[in-house]
């Protein structure tokens, strides 16, 4: 569903990701681990649009989406939570919901969705006419997951969705995840906390500094040393 | 030694018609590590915000080596002793590493204006000094080969550390850190747990950390206490609050 | 010291004459239309051979209406240029800003419109050609009471030296023959003067002063007569102008105005420069353009009755009198200030008509 | 010899430096927008005239006496604005700065609409040098100090910068006084070198030329200002040749400057956007 | 003699506030003070007057058409100015807006001249008298439309999608086009209504104050700032009502205190607002979340 060939970006001068390859098959839950500053963040804002790629292209559904800008890039399919959660602070989690049901035009099935994260993220339901911008870290995360949700895409890129999460609901974020993605929605995870991730994918990318170093079935990854090693901390 | 250094009593707080913190009573000795944990939204954050002074409780007091704080501005605690990290890092991005550090020594130093001009003698001595302190922090934190480079060009393991070097540099007695392991893997995880150790071996600070992770919670805390939806719900050592129905029903979760 | 231009081997002898004024910014109409009508004036003397084989030239910079910015105009006319002499400033502080530097430089200068008191006090170099502030307000006070019967007058000023030293003037001379019972004042380019009309209203006077430029005028005009004011308006050589006629409509009829100026004299001399002015531009000139033709010819004069050095010019304005220009009569005393005739002009089915 | 247009373009130039540099403190190092900078150089330029007029102080006292008087007002006026962020202080600043004027501009002492006639002209090119160089020096100083650390901790992150220990409202009265005794200075100067002073050169259209320069020179960096400041001191100059395009060349310059260095001839490129100033200057951005 | 003053001030109030309901807009959305707004204003006074007294086209039309222009102009400079400074500090767009404000207002001093054109009132000169105040057809009408395009603006923002997407991309643009919006679109949206509204209130404060030249639209738009900010960045009532307050003070300071004062104790007044609002009438006082 998503390719990734040869693709180099970078910020400014400095070459952030070199030459970088790597596939997404539709219905699946991929991850890409890797410690802090290899390029993870960089590679979903590349996928995304927020980053023109310097060379090598990006497919998705066979069409060449890497010169394309944001937003038709998310009309494609693709929704992206970044990292950092960003939430539209001023605007209140309702309108913060319907900005990610704005390429979406059945009044009805937009309704249903919303009150299908009403559901996801109790949480957020008590806080429909907050402004986001007051809300705890753990709640702006959800909010991002559930706006994300909203345009329905076929493409999920979920950049840390755990960060500042209580255990608790870091569970229920993947399980949540898995729901999604059972529905039927493909989902690139970038994660941190390599354990969850990994039991939670099926397919999975080891990231340093720059480029891909291993790739694998999740659970093979799970049982490589190297990986066991680096990222899950045993 | 094990004297009580803070202490809140009664502590409640609202935003607007919110009310994030119910009738929170809290106290650290000094020399321990307290963990605080609760669910997303419960308050803890909004806890740190009174010790520090960013907010005044709506009800309560606090007193910090039985002085009271509560109604202090910010930059009137510091210098009593208390030293934060931010939950979002908050780093002077535009200036040095050193710099952020030498920042943290603000309160620590008297120079004035005229001193600053004139360069006397004193406000040599005093600058050199905190020169030595900042590079001693930023060894020990382990970024000293990096105290040229603006904080904002800092990978974010080393931001998050940064901010703890500038938050010991205000020689506080109490640190409070706001998650400092987020968005950290395994190793790094287990590098900033030893560096909390250390923290209070070498420099013997009382710590108070918020955090998500258990094995950081759990692992280095000697107590910990939990709040939900604003109350105070469990306290004790880890092995208790891990065991605690109401802990793991609104937090912990069945399998952790 | 005053640089001569370079005319090594020529037959005609190029005399360089500075302009200093807004050619931008909020003032730029006063400025622009000085210029037009002072090069009017110049093409005029170099197409008649009057100076012989003398051809001037004007140089015009812009002050953007700032003051500061109108010293670095003077001082680059007089450094980099080589100007023999400078028609400017237009506004008042232009030409207090100028008036050191043309002093040390020894660059006579005449001023077409800049009012301020004492102006050219103390300074040999530095002369004007307007009206007197004090001669106009005190003749139309004197007007106002003996031939209107006024009693109860009220002055709204513009906060600007123009308007301080009109209201000053008129306000003595006001107070000495009948009672002034209100003054305001008001920022040049406002807009709205109801709060101020509003506050006079109270008072019942039954005539008011504007000092003041015609645009703010004709507005002052129109509001006080929506306000339900039925009072004789009069105002000083600022007002004549066409756009207080075109923007004040009814309400500006039956104003009486100051002036040195009255475009439909029959004087020749008037009625010429009218018809160029308009030829060129299009529009009829105002009071500005007329004192900037003056201005012009008055420099032209000293040219040919004194000599072409800086010094022999300045001794040529100096010397000035009885000067037939078409805002009148005009001389100047020995320190460099207007002695000139004030005309009443009054606003008659939508014209200015001399009454006086 | 240079000629004196060339010579008066030095001192403005040199005059505007020390505008510049005082701005740059203020918005540069501490972040505080603040747009009434001219009204601190009227204070200035008026306080040393007076005395000069009245009590015939020799040239350095009388300049001092305007630089105090100005740093008396940045003090005054400052403290109760400065609670203000961002563009309220902005406004705060600009209504200051046209208080300052229409006071001025009613005063009986300093001559009103008229103006103030008179000044003795005492301030030659090589005291505006001496002056730029005590500016740059002791501004320089300040910031390479403990005080200038805090200063620019405040324009970084005020609420990082409170949790220092750093009392920001002092540092920023702090700045205020010293950025209005140095804008003082260049007024004092300025009433000396003109020798008349008419409150409407000191409006908001001067504060905002003193801004131009100080972006355009780069913020937060002092070689920037007085880059800032020739540049725009001469490009006017420049364009005189050019007569009835002079302002409309200067609008279309002051544009395609930005465009070609929008971190201003010496500022620091960005990063990813995020500007010069940090959190204070960018859009808005959730504060988690 | 103080019900016709607060009515004076209500006027002046609203033709301030027409002026900062478009400058709000573009301020709200993009941040940026567009200082270019004051010669968008003056140009849509020029190309109504022009429409008006040489092509002789009725009023409304006129004025509908003077609204397109300046959208058309406000959308050019947006383009020319401030898009390629998207990515850079405010301060940098703001020196921008500065050089096109100066560019734009000396563009038309050398083609319209310096000298004031006077616009022809469309309405006619009714003034209605009470016992306690005046007030003439042109002023209501001003009153009227300014209130008018406040409460539509409003519900065009807070309502439409659009408006909502104006409002998403103010706060974090790129993550704004992680939703599907089309950045650029809604900021050239943005400009578009935001410069209409400022060449319509030049054409209706043309109208009501009968004059119109190059430089009418520095202090207007000087002022217009003002109220925008007093009235709360971004924020389309408090545009109004800080447009209000601004025209109320001056009168007020002039008719109490002194009209040599005006404009100072109209500053001082608002400063003492700001003191005790410090993020304007109707701004956010929601504290900053730590
Ligand atoms: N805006 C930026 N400008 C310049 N360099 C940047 C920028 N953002 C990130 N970088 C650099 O690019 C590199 C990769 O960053 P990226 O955010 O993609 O890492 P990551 O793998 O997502 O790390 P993390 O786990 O910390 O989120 C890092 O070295 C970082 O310093
Ligand atoms: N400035 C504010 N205005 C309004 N509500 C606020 C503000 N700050 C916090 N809150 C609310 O107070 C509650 C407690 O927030 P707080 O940040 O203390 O949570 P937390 O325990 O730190 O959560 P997390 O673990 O997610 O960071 C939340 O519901 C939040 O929405
Ligand atoms: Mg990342
Ligand atoms: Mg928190």
């Amino acid at each position: 569903m998503l390719k990734v060939e040869n693709v180099s970006a970078g910020y400014g001068g400095i070459k952030v990701l070199d030459r970088i390859s790597f596939s997404v098959s539709e219905g699946k839950i991929v991850t890409l681990i890797g410690s802090n500053g290899v390029g993870k963040t960089t590679t979903l804002r590349t996928i995304s649009g927020l980053l023109r790629p310097t060379e090598g292209r990006i497919l998705f559904c066979n069409e060449d989406i890497s010169k394309a800008a944001p937003h038709k890039i998310v009309e494609q399919g693709i929704s992206h939570v970044p990292e950092g959660r960003n939430v539209f602070p001023r605007l209140t989690v309702k309108e913060n919901l319907e900005m990610g049901a704005y390429i979406r035009k059945d009044a009805a099935g937009i309704r249903k969705d919303y009150q299908m994260v009403m559901e996801t993220f109790p949480q957020l339901a008590q806080r429909q006419r907050q402004t986001a911008g007051t809300l705890s870290g753990g709640e702006q995360q959800m909010l991002a997951m559930g706006r994300a949700l909203m345009s329905r895409p076929r493409l999920l890129l979920l950049d840390e969705p755990s960060m500042g999460l209580a255990p608790l609901v870091v569970l229920g974020i993947f399980e949540i995840i898995k729901e999604v993605n059972r529905q039927g929605t493909t989902i690139l995870l970038v994660e941190q906390n390599a354990q969850v991730a990994l039991r939670t994918a099926h397919r999975g990318y080891v990231m340093e500094t720059g480029r891909i170093i291993l790739e694998d079935s999740a659970d093979a990854l799970l049982q490589n040393d190297q990986v066991r090693k680096a990222y899950l901390g045993e | 030694m094990h004297k009580i250094i803070l202490k809140a009593a009664n502590i409640c707080h609202s935003f607007g018609g919110l009310m994030a913190l119910k009738d929170v009573d809290f106290a650290i000795k000094s020399g321990e590590i307290v963990g605080l944990i609760g669910p997303n939204g419960a308050g803890k954050t909004t806890l740190f915000n009174l010790f520090t002074g960013h907010y005044a409780p709506t009800r309560g007091e606090i007193l910090f080596n039985n002085l009271r704080i509560s109604g202090l501005k910010p930059y009137q605690i510091t210098p009593l002793g208390i030293a934060r990290t931010f939950q979002n890092i908050r780093l002077f991005g535009q200036m040095s590493v050193l710099d952020n550090v030498l920042t943290g020594q603000h309160c620590r130093t008297r120079t004035g204006l005229f001193g600053a001009i004139i360069r006397t003698r004193s406000s040599k001595k005093e600058e050199s000094r905190a020169h030595k302190t900042a590079q001693e922090m930023l060894h020990f934190v382990n970024l000293g080969d990096k105290k040229n480079e603006y904080a904002s060009n800092l990978s974010y393991g080393e931001r998050r550390r940064l901010e703890i070097a500038r938050a010991l540099a205000t020689d506080p007695t109490l640190l409070l850190l706001d998650e400092p392991a987020a968005g950290m893997n395994p190793q790094e995880t287990a590098d900033l747990i030893e560096l909390i150790r250390q923290i209070r071996v070498k420099m013997d600070k009382t710590i108070l950390l918020i955090e998500h992770d258990m094995k950081v919670v759990m692992g280095i805390s000697e107590r910990v206490a939990v709040l939900n939806y604003g109350r105070k719900i469990a306290e004790g050592t880890p092995g208790e609050v891990q065991k605690n129905e109401a802990v793991i029903k609104a937090y912990l979760g069945e399998s952790a | 010291a005053p640089k001569e231009p370079a005319n090594g081997g020529d037959e005609t002898t190029e005399i360089k004459i500075g302009m200093v004024g807004p050619l931008s910014g909020d003032a730029a109409a006063y400025g622009i239309n000085i210029l037009r009508a002072a090069e009017i004036a110049i093409e005029e003397a170099n197409a008649s051979g009057e100076l012989g084989d003398i051809t001037l030239k004007i140089i015009s910079e812009d002050t953007e209406g700032d003051w500061a910015k109108a010293a670095n105009a003077f001082t680059k006319l007089i450094d980099v240029d080589g100007v023999s002499v400078i028609i400017g400033g237009v506004l008042s502080s232009e030409s207090e800003a100028g008036s050191d530097i043309v002093k040390d430089a020894a660059i006579p200068t005449i001023s077409p419109s800049s009012t301020s008191v004492d102006l050219t006090k103390g300074n040999p170099y530095l002369f004007r050609n307007c009206l007197s502030d004090e001669v106009q307000a005190v003749q139309l006070a004197e007007f106002a009471v003996e031939e209107l019967g006024m009693g109860k007058f009220a002055i709204l000023f513009t906060k600007n030296d123009y308007g301080e030293s009109l209201r000053d003037a008129f306000k003595n001379k006001a107070e000495e023959l009948a009672e002034v019972v209100a003054v305001e004042s008001f920022m040049d380019k406002d807009n709205d003067f109801k709060a101020q009309i509003t506050k006079i209203k109270e008072k019942n006077p039954d005539c008011l002063y504007i000092a003041g430029y015609y645009t703010e005028a004709a507005k002052i005009a129109q509001q006080a007569q929506q306000a339900g004011m039925d009072i004789q308006l009069l105002g000083a050589d600022g007002l004549c102008n066409v756009v207080f006629l075109e923007v004040g409509e009814d309400a500006v009829e039956g104003t009486y105005a100051t002036s040195g100026f009255y475009p439909d004299d029959p004087m020749t001399a008037v009625q010429d420069f009218v018809k160029a002015y308009k030829d060129k531009h299009g529009e009829e000139p105002d009071m500005f353009a007329a004192q900037g033709y003056d201005a012009a010819r008055i420099v032209i004069e000293a040219i040919k009755s004194k000599g072409t050095t800086s010094e022999q010019i300045r001794e040529g304005i100096a010397a000035t009198a009885d000067f037939p220009g078409i805002t009148g009569k005009t001389s100047l005393d020995e320190e460099g200030d207007t002695i000139k005739d004030v005309l009443i002009l009054k606003v008659e089915n939508g014209k200015f008509v001399r009454v006086r | 010899m240079i000629g004196p247009y060339y010579l008066q373009l030095l001192i403005l130039i040199g005059i505007n430096t020390i505008m510049a540099t005082s701005l740059n403190l203020i918005l540069g190092y501490t972040g505080q927008l603040s747009i009434g900078h001219a009204a601190f150089m009227s204070l200035g330029a008026y306080g040393s005239a007076l005395v000069t007029l009245h009590f015939g102080f020799p040239f350095l006292v009388s300049l001092l006496c305007g630089a105090l008087f100005a740093a008396f007002f940045g003090i005054i006026i400052g403290l109760p604005t400065l609670r203000l962020k961002g563009d309220y202080l902005a406004i705060a600043t600009l209504g200051l700065g046209e208080i300052v004027r229409i006071v001025f501009l009613n005063l009986e002492l300093t001559g009103g609409a008229v103006g103030l006639r008179g000044i003795p002209k005492k301030t030659t090119l090589l005291w505006v040098v001496l002056a730029v160089l005590f500016t740059v020096f002791i501004l320089s100083r300040i910031i390479r100090s403990r005080i200038g650390r805090a200063f620019i901790a405040i324009r970084e992150d005020e609420t990082a910068a409170d949790s220092m220990g750093i009392n920001s409202t002092y540092y920023k009265t702090l700045c205020f006084g010293v950025g209005a005794f140095f804008a003082g200075l260049g007024g004092g100067l300025f009433a000396h070198y003109m020798r008349y002073l008419n409150p409407n050169s000191f409006g908001f259209m001067r504060s905002i030329e003193h801004l131009c320069m100080v972006v355009l020179g780069g913020l937060g960096n002092m070689w920037g200002a007085f880059i800032g400041a020739t540049i725009l001191t001469v490009t006017p100059e420049l364009l005189r040749t050019v007569a009835d395009l002079r302002l409309l060349i200067y609008g279309a310059v002051l544009v395609l400057m930005m465009r070609v260095r929008p971190q201003g001839l010496l500022g620091q490129p960005l990063r990813n956007g995020i500007p010069l100033l940090g959190r204070f200057f960018q859009q808005a951005r959730p504060k988690l | 003699m103080f019900i016709q003053q607060l009515i004076n001030g209500l006027i002046l109030g609203s033709t301030y506030a027409l002026i900062a309901l478009g400058y709000t807009m573009v301020y709200g959305i993009i941040e940026l003070i567009n200082f270019a707004h004051g010669e968008i204003y003056m140009f849509g006074a020029f190309v109504g007057l022009i429409l008006v007294t040489v092509f002789k086209v009725p009023f409304i039309l006129a004025f509908l058409l003077a609204m397109a222009a300046g959208a058309l102009l406000g959308i050019t400079v947006e383009y020319l100015a401030y898009r390629p400074l998207r990515q850079s500090s405010r301060l940098a767009a703001l020196i921008s807006a500065i050089g096109a404000s100066i560019f734009l207002s000396n563009l038309a001093l050398l083609i319209m001249g310096a000298q004031p054109y006077t616009f022809p009132s469309p309405f006619d000169a009714t003034v209605y008298r009470t016992s306690l105040f005046v007030i003439s057809k042109v002023e209501i009408i001003v009153l009227a439309s300014s209130i008018l395009l406040m409460i539509a603006l409003t519900l065009f923002v807070q309502r439409t999608k659009v408006g909502k997407a104006m409002r998403a991309t103010a706060q974090d643009k790129d993550t704004a086009s992680l939703m599907g919006i089309n950045i650029n679109r809604i900021i050239t949206i943005t400009f578009a209504i935001g410069s209409a509204l400022g060449a319509a209130a030049g054409v209706m404060v043309g109208v009501y104050f009968r004059t119109v030249t190059p430089t009418m639209g520095l202090m207007p738009g000087l002022k217009g700032f003002v109220a925008a900010v007093i009235g709360g960045i971004g924020n389309i009532p408090g545009a109004m009502f800080g447009g209000i307050a601004l025209g109320i003070a001056e009168v007020m300071g002039a008719a109490y205190i002194s009209s040599q004062y005006r404009d100072a104790v109209a500053f001082a007044l608002l400063i003492i607002v700001l003191l005790l609002k410090p993020s304007g009438l109707l701004g956010r006082t929601a504290q900053e979340k730590v």
